[in-house]
């Protein structure tokens, strides 16, 4: 493939990288899903690139799921979910921020670490597409860990699967990428009706220990 | 013809150990009677006491059962045998290959088993008293003594009495500390398995001291009179034994004739007035212990004997 | 061989008649009846086998483990054991089928099915020829014994007690699988053959010894590995109890046997030493603790402990004189360990089923509301008196055979090479022959506060005698304790095979011939003992005395109130006796104080105060201080802090995730430098 | 390769009938019927010779995982029935959810045998998460605040475990697809096998890592178990028995699949050390949790996580008899789990409690189920003569021949669970029977609704294994054994 081809895949890769660690960094909700929004748009250029330079037609659905699903649809349904819940005010982190850029970017050392030893017979893209969509997943359950809000943990869980869709693209003639998308966006789909129904707003961080250990018929 | 010999020294044995064991109680109250300044009975004076008890009537407790009429009969069997298995005057027994030292050990114990027993039969206290605390001095003579046993038999390779005191007249064994220590030993528990002083008074029914007098409080009449010979059969039997193990000299041997067997006798006799005034001796210069100082007492004597065995090998290299 | 292996499957069908008649009244008589033909059976076919001689019958199943199928296989040693398991179990049926009548009403558990099954596990551990058949025989024999400790589920102990045993029981088998794993051939070949074909390392031996001793010691109840064993057994009902402690310890020495002297082939000399210590602890602090007991069967058990100790020390002076290659020592040795096996398997057996009749009788196990059973209970009194004079080792009863032997053994330190061992020995000689006296006074104790003096309360006054059947199971014990008295050298020349495959010896070799009715064993000290003779001649010294007493003496006899310090009257004097605790006092003091903390309390009423005064003792037992209670306390800490796992967050469960994935990639990052 | 296609369809079919059928009669005997198709067709196999297909893949490791899960399938199809009965009788559920209950149950039976026969990693991953989704759905069923609660936590942990393991997925594609250029070809199972020794490493490595978290995750392996007991006690009882008895089976028979790949290239690292340490944690972690439950189905959904982890921690061990027991282990447990928790539902509905201590003297109120409880628990504990029995066997003295070191932990942690289960079963199983939670009627008088069978069948399979395995399961268990490595 061409140089060029390389590059604007390698340039893209990094751009999704680099709204990661926007992620991370965001304190305000609608800020967040601004930036995310930004990350699945990266992520469609990249799929459609993809699709382009390597004549791979089916990748273009992936792209198209990308764009109307992660930029369109679930960010406006979160931002009513943020409005509903009155949450919109700024979200405190679990960790702080500077802790949690710290981790990110020793989690991105470990990622590069780990992508050396495979060997040439690998593509140089190859490397490049692992070491960044490993980044990106890893920063993505850093970042739901590292959350107290439903909804910026949703987030993270779809930055994470944004580094799969990623990695996926990036290798050449992936079957089965549409399904998986698919199947991974029911899922995503899932948690967002969970909140809707349950009106989920703490529930990563169970809400009152006693009730729930009642609940188990756990407690004595 | 050896055999028949040795049966009728059999014989003659359970007889003579039968005959004298009064006159050496009789021997020994003697001389302690002498010892503190006073005339004291005659040294026949234990047979008229058998005697007249054998005809006097026998008083038993309401709930005594069928045990507590047999245990004397038992009992002196078991020490009569005992008795007559130590060689006192001839290593000629019939009945020496039968039972060696352990068993006889065991045969005391059972007819001490038996006594104790009868004395919780009637359901009294003193009964109980006096069971548990025999019981109690048992669990350490007894081992002190299987002790004694075990450095003997190291050094003569037996525990068959005869063959110990063949062994020993053979004069090859020497002076040796673990013999003195099995020595100590023997006579701690032999004082201790007599009732003598200081473990417990023969002489006294003050309730809280006694043992020994405790357990045989219901007897009376016949059985009392069994009980009260048994008990002398068994000094009888602890100096005999003493005796045949440490002195065994002028006793008659395989081989030697009547006059050897006759000699035996004599020496025997004269080895008991020894040992009964010295252990008259020994109780009028000492006073009588606390009964839960009994354990502590017994204790060294175990301690001792196993001492007396370690040094064996210490001592000589068996 | 087929013989014992359909017996065996009869022993299975008699469990399954006992699930489906279980309504029916006949039912106990038609399981107990075949329970106890089926061992009847296997006991016969064990003693031909063993008088007869032969090659080892042997056969191989198509099942357990599938690449070597299940081999069974009975050698001279195994037939030794199936006598002495299977009269075990023909007593205990014949008294469980009285004792199952008289508590009909009781709400017992399904003893029905399990006791053939207990009989069942028990004989085909003996009859095994590789680990994996041994194990799940060895292991389902705890199941079937611990369901049937359970069967008094409703009694406020058991629970505790079951449970206990059945965990230190897997705990034993755990330690045997680990002994396995050592022994076995690494291409996973568990047969006993291809285990002793390749012998273990010096390494591997050692921790194989360490693992059995742990192991079947736990069985066997080793101090301090006895904790279960006097909570266990007694919780069963009594014929039960009978087998367990009288018989199911004994599975537990052959396993000992089989691998130390069997399977690892040649020993090392310290084996017998560290088992010999083991033993002496056992027999000395055993008799302790049931000289402290006022329950009965609990006190029985203990007294089990001490007679484990006394064979696991027989045991340890084998393999130490055939680590010194004085075959014919070790011989005397292993057979008074056998020897004592069977003796303890019939008086112990004795003793409990006399107790499950006093608990018919009185319905109670407390020395304390017991007493003047002898007039009541005549027949039981006798033969609980043989079975306590036999286990004090009186002669001319076997409990004594057994021990002189053993004694004849001690005595032969000297041939010893190694000084250590010699000085050792003489020390566990002096705790044998400690334990034997105060064995005596153990048994003086139980039998003169249950049986002896006046009841104590008003069930022990109103008993009466029990049934025939069980009667009849205590008496056929009893008779065999006199005669294995009397007659030992039989039964010893029978056990001979057994002595020769495992020391390549007998305890006669090159003696002179002996009369059977002799026990003279070869050995450097030549002494015989003769129980036969023994008893004629106290026979006809008691003849003699009796005659001549009565010639002389009179026989006028009359009967009054005993003196009890002027507390007469039937009522009274009852209570002025001594108590099994106060009884116990003086040896309490002598030893207990220190070992068990031992003290008592004396709660003296003021004079003029009504009030009785009460002496009441406590008492601590270092092994559960020392080992179950460390145990269970760290356990529950554990848990305590792994609880908290449960109540975590989502957020902290995706956290430990994270940790998780991050730690393993790190890893193989690190792996991959 | 048509009775595959069968076995796979019929529950889909079933699925889809079933969410028409009105009558929660009709609706359980009709579930009953479609698992009993399944099971025939599963049982065909046997008849046949391995093959396998671009879809499909049949060989002797996942062959008597199909008629395993089949079979497990029927009988809990059976136990729902009664146990539904009940349930409605005493209001619990309604028809609707009833319906949506078993159309959910044959889509999950679907998943599970897709996963198992699919030849193709994606295929097997998107079968795994319908499992989850199914499974999410039917712990939720009764709506109670525990249970969305369970609910949402399972489905929120094992969907990052989904994520992850789908990250591994693709990862293998991107380590073979060099070697096997693009296509389909480089994400089925048989050509991979094929060309592995030529995969570069590294990937394979770090594929493995994210599939064992992944998949480790719905095994239920410690510190990734969390989801799992609280699952297994606020969903309906059948639910928890084939989760325990089979969707963790599936879940590490993924993870296995990998292993083998790994085993057969030579130069990646051996994932022996990280699935041993993994086992060990859940062994030990769930003996220690066992002691504190008081709820009766969450006590055993803990034991499930003890057994994932000692049979994890077999085919980390690897060797032919470790593996071996590894795999009969996995039998044996789905076997004997599935029966007890058979049993505790029927306990838990006649005394009307999930509270262990409430529960007491079944073998007294009610013999039958308490001796097959008791039955079970003693299978599960590892004693004989059942089936555990033997693998535990084979475990536990090959590793101490091997690794002395490891076993002692092992034996540990068997042992520490070992007295949980003792001391639990006891409670429930004797003393005096307690009254009904409630209406404080005596437990005696409740009598057990629906049939035993199941539990017995069970029972006796596990029985007959401990002493008896037929000659060609125990051929494919070694040569699965040779393939893991």
């Amino acid at each position: 493939m061409s140089d060029l081809g390389y590059d604007a895949a390698h340039m893209l890769g990094a751009v999704v990288l680099l709204m990661s660690f926007a992620l991370l960094y965001q304190r305000r909700l609608f800020s967040l899903l601004n930036v995310f929004t930004m990350q699945a748009l990266a992520l469609t250029a990249t799929a459609a690139w993809q699709a382009y330079s390597h004549g791979e037609p089916h990748l273009y659905i992936t792209a198209l799921l990308t764009l109307v699903l992660k930029a369109i649809l679930i960010p406006v349904a979160l931002h009513r979910i943020v409005v509903k819940m009155k949450i919109h005010r700024t979200i405190e982190p679990a960790l702080g921020i500077g802790l949690t850029m710290v981790a990110g970017v020793s989690l991105v050392t470990l990622s590069i670490l780990l992508v050396l030893p495979v060997t040439a017979d690998a593509t140089a893209l190859t490397r490049e597409n692992l070491a960044l969509s490993l980044s990106v997943v890893l920063l993505g359950l850093l970042m739901m860990i590292s959350r107290r809000n439903a909804v910026s943990q949703v987030v993270g869980f779809m930055s994470i699967e944004n580094g799969l869709i990623l990695a996926a693209v990036g290798v050449a003639g992936m079957p089965l990428v549409v399904e998986m998308s698919v199947a991974f966006s029911v899922m995503v789909a899932f948690i967002i009706f969970g909140i809707f129904l349950f009106h989920i707003r703490e529930r990563f961080d169970t809400l009152d220990m006693q009730k729930i250990e009642s609940f188990r018929g756990e407690s004595d | 013809m050896t055999m028949l010999l040795a049966t009728v020294y059999q014989i003659l044995q359970m007889l003579l150990v039968l005959a004298l064991a009064p006159l050496l109680t009789g021997w020994v109250r003697l001389v302690k009677a002498r010892l503190v300044g006073r005339r004291g009975p005659s040294v026949l004076q234990p047979y008229r006491d058998l005697l007249r008890l054998l005809r006097k009537e026998v008083v038993l407790a309401r709930n005594a059962s069928w045990l507590f009429r047999t245990v004397p009969y038992i009992m002196f069997t078991a020490i009569w045998l005992a008795a007559g298995l130590v060689p006192v005057f001839t290593t000629q027994l019939a009945l020496a290959p039968t039972a060696d030292l352990i068993a006889l050990i065991a045969l005391l114990g059972s007819a001490r088993f038996f006594l104790a027993l009868a004395g919780m039969d009637t359901g009294t206290s003193f009964g109980g008293i006096g069971s548990s605390r025999e019981m109690m001095i048992a669990a350490l003579a007894e081992p002190a003594m299987l002790m004694v046993v075990f450095s003997v038999a190291i050094l003569v390779r037996t525990t068959s009495l005869a063959e110990i005191a063949d062994f020993m007249m053979s004069g090859t064994v020497g002076l040796r500390i673990s013999l003195a220590l099995a020595l100590i030993a023997l006579v701690m528990v032999a004082i201790a398995e007599n009732a003598r002083i200081p473990i417990d008074n023969p002489a006294t029914h003050l309730e809280l001291t006694m043992v020994h007098e405790a357990m045989v409080l219901e007897y009376s009449g016949r059985h009392l009179a069994l009980v009260e010979a048994a008990s002398m059969l068994k000094l009888l039997l602890y100096m005999a034994l003493i005796a045949c193990v440490f002195t065994p000299w002028g006793m008659a041997t395989a081989g030697s004739g009547v006059a050897a067997a006759l000699g035996g006798a004599v020496a025997f006799v004269v080895k008991l007035a020894l040992g009964g005034t010295l252990l008259a001796l020994f109780e009028t210069s000492i006073a009588k212990m606390r009964v839960f100082r009994v354990g502590e007492f017994l204790g060294g004597a175990l301690l001792l004997s196993l001492l007396g065995a370690i040094f064996l090998y210490v001592s000589r290299g068996v | 061989m087929g013989l014992v292996v359909s017996a065996i499957a009869f022993l299975f069908a008699m469990a399954a008649a006992g699930i489906a008649a279980k309504r029916l009244p006949q039912a106990s008589t038609v399981v107990y009846g075949g329970t106890a033909a089926a061992c009847a059976l296997i006991a016969l076919w064990a003693a031909v086998r063993l008088a007869g001689g032969g090659p080892d019958a042997s056969l191989v199943l198509p099942v357990g483990l599938p690449w070597i199928e299940a081999h069974l296989r009975a050698d001279s040693l195994s037939a030794v054991f199936l006598i002495v398991v299977n009269l075990g179990g023909i007593t205990a049926s014949l008294f469980g089928w009285g004792y199952e009548r008289a508590h009909h009403d009781s709400h017992g558990g399904p003893v029905l099915p399990l006791y053939p099954l207990f009989l069942a596990g028990m004989n085909m551990v003996l009859i095994a020829a590789d680990a994996f058949t041994f194990l799940l025989s060895w292991e389902f024999m705890s199941l079937a014994s611990w369901l049937l400790v359970l069967s008094t589920h409703r009694e406020s102990e058991t629970p505790r007690a079951a449970r206990l045993y059945i965990v230190m029981a897997s705990f034993g088998t755990a330690c045997l699988l680990l002994a396995f794993g050592v022994l076995a051939t690494a291409h996973g070949d568990y047969s006993f053959a291809a285990i002793r074909a390749h012998a273990p390392g010096a390494g591997a031996a050692a921790l194989v010894v360490v693992l059995i001793l742990l192991g079947a010691g736990s069985k066997a109840g080793l101090v301090p590995l006895h904790v279960w064993l006097p909570l266990a057994h007694p919780a069963a009902p009594s014929h039960v109890s009978a087998l367990m402690s009288g018989v199911m310890t004994k599975v537990a020495v052959y396993a000992m046997i089989r691998v130390l002297f069997d399977l690892l082939g040649e020993p090392e000399w310290w084996w017998g030493g560290v088992t010999m210590g083991f033993g002496a602890l056992t027999a000395v602090m055993g008799v302790l603790y049931a000289l402290m007991q006022d329950d009965v069967k609990r006190l029985l058990a203990y007294s089990t402990v001490e007679n484990i100790g006394a064979i696991v020390i027989a045991l340890g002076l084998a393999l130490v004189f055939k680590a010194a290659h004085t075959p014919v020592i070790a011989a005397l040795a292993l057979a008074a360990a056998l020897l004592h096996v069977v003796n303890h398997s019939l008086f112990k057996s004795l003793l409990f089923f006399a107790a499950g009749a006093v608990l018919t009788a009185t319905g109670s196990r407390d020395l304390n509301r017991l007493g003047g059973l002898i007039h009541r209970m005549p027949t039981t009194a006798v033969l609980a008196l043989v079975g306590a004079a036999a286990i004090s080792a009186l002669p001319p009863l076997n409990g004594f055979v057994g021990e002189w032997l053993l004694f004849q053994a001690i005595l032969n330190a000297p041939a010893l090479p190694d000084w250590s061992l010699k000085i050792e020995i003489a020390v566990v000689g002096a705790a044998l022959a400690l334990a034997t006296a105060l064995a005596g006074a153990c048994f003086v104790r139980l039998y003169g506060i249950a049986f002896l003096g006046r009841p104590r309360s008003r069930a022990a006054g109103e008993a009466v005698e029990v049934g025939r059947a069980m009667r009849l199971g205590m008496a056929v014990p009893a008779v065999l304790c006199v005669v294995l008295g009397v007659l030992p050298t039989p039964l010893i020349r029978l056990f001979e095979p057994a002595l020769r495959l495992l020391v390549e010896a007998g305890p006669f070799d090159g003696r002179a011939y002996q009369p059977w009715f002799w026990l003279a064993p070869t050995s450097a000290i030549g002494n015989s003992y003769n129980g036969l003779i023994m008893l004629v001649v106290i026979a006809l010294l008691s003849v003699v005395l009796v005659l001549g007493i009565h010639r002389k003496a009179s026989d006028r006899v009359r009967w009054s109130i005993p003196w009890g310090c002027g507390f007469d009257g039937p009522d009274s004097a009852a209570v002025t006796q001594y108590t099994a605790s106060s009884f116990g006092q003086p040896i309490r003091r002598a030893f207990g104080s220190t070992v068990f903390r031992a003290r008592d309390h004396v709660d003296m009423p003021a004079p003029g105060d009504t009030r009785p005064a009460r002496l009441s003792v406590t008492w601590t037992d270092p092994a559960w201080v020392a080992v179950v209670e460390p145990v269970s306390r760290g356990v529950a800490w554990l848990a305590d802090r792994a609880n908290r796992l449960q109540y975590m967050t989502i957020r902290r469960y995706l956290t430990l995730m994270f940790l998780a994935l991050v730690v393993l990639l790190v890893m193989v990052a690190v792996s991959q430098r | 390769m048509s009775a595959v296609a069968v076995i796979v369809a019929t529950p889909l079919i079933g699925a889809a009938v079933l969410a028409l059928v009105p009558g929660h009669r009709l609706g359980s005997r009709l579930n009953i019927g479609f698992s009993a198709v399944t099971l025939l067709a599963s049982l065909v196999l046997f008849g046949l010779e391995p093959s396998s297909g671009a879809l499909f893949v049949v060989d002797a490791f996942n062959i008597y995982l199909i008629a395993l899960t089949a079979f497990v399938g029927l009988t809990t199809s059976v136990f729902s029935a009664g146990y539904i009965a009940h349930e409605i009788a005493a209001r619990k559920l309604d028809e609707r959810k009833l319906r949506f209950y078993h159309a959910m149950y044959q889509a999950f039976m679907f998943t599970m045998l897709l996963a198992l026969s699919a030849n193709n990693l994606g295929v097997m991953w998107v079968a795994v998460e319908g499992a989850t989704l199914t499974t999410v759905l039917m712990v939720s069923l009764y709506r109670t605040a525990a249970s969305i609660e369970a609910a949402w936590k399972y489905f929120i942990l094992c969907g990052v475990g989904i994520a992850l393991a789908l990250f591994g997925t693709i990862l293998m594609y991107m380590a073979a697809q060099p070697v096997m250029g693009p296509g389909m070809a480089a994400m089925t199972w048989t050509e991979l096998m094929g060309h592995v020794t030529k995969i570069s490493p590294a990937i394979l490595n770090l594929a493995f890592v994210f599939l064992l978290i992944g998949y480790g995750t719905k095994v239920g392996l410690a510190p990734l178990h969390a989801w799992l007991p609280d699952a297994h006690a606020e969903g309906p009882t059948p639910i928890s028995a084939v989760l325990s008895g089979l969707l963790l089976n599936v879940a590490l028979y993924a993870v296995l699949r990998f292993k083998m790949l790994l085993a057969a290239n030579g130069e990646a690292i051996a994932p022996g050390p990280l699935m041993i340490a993994m086992g060990l944690a859940s062994l030990l972690l769930a003996g220690l949790m066992l002691y504190r439950r008081r709820d009766v189905k969450r006590f055993f959904a803990y034991s499930s996580i003890e057994h994932m982890g000692i049979i994890t921690f077999a085919f980390g061990m690897g060797g032919p008899l470790a593996n071996f027991a590894g795999l009969l282990h996995m039998a044996m447990h789905s076997l004997t789990k599935s029966a007890i928790f058979y049993a505790v539902g029927h306990a838990v509905q006649v005394t009307g409690t999930q509270r262990i201590d409430r529960i007491s003297g079944l073998t007294v109120s009610h013999p039958a189920l308490g001796w097959g409880l008791l039955a079970g628990v003693v299978a599960i504990a590892g004693l004989p003569p059942f089936g555990v029995f033997m693998s535990e066997f084979l475990l536990v003295t090959s590793t101490f021949a091997r690794q002395p070191l490891l076993a002692l932990p092992l034996v540990v942690g068997i042992l520490v669970a070992f007295g949980a289960l003792v001391l639990r079963v006891q409670q429930l199983c004797f003393g005096a029977p307690g009254r009904v939670e409630g209406s404080g009627a005596p437990v005696a008088s409740v009598p057990v609704q629906g049939t035993l069978v199941p539990l017995y069948a069970h029972l006796a399979l596990v029985l007959v294994a401990g002493v008896w395995l037929p000659g060609p399961l125990v051929a494919w268990f070694q040569t699965v054994a040779a393939l893991l490595g």
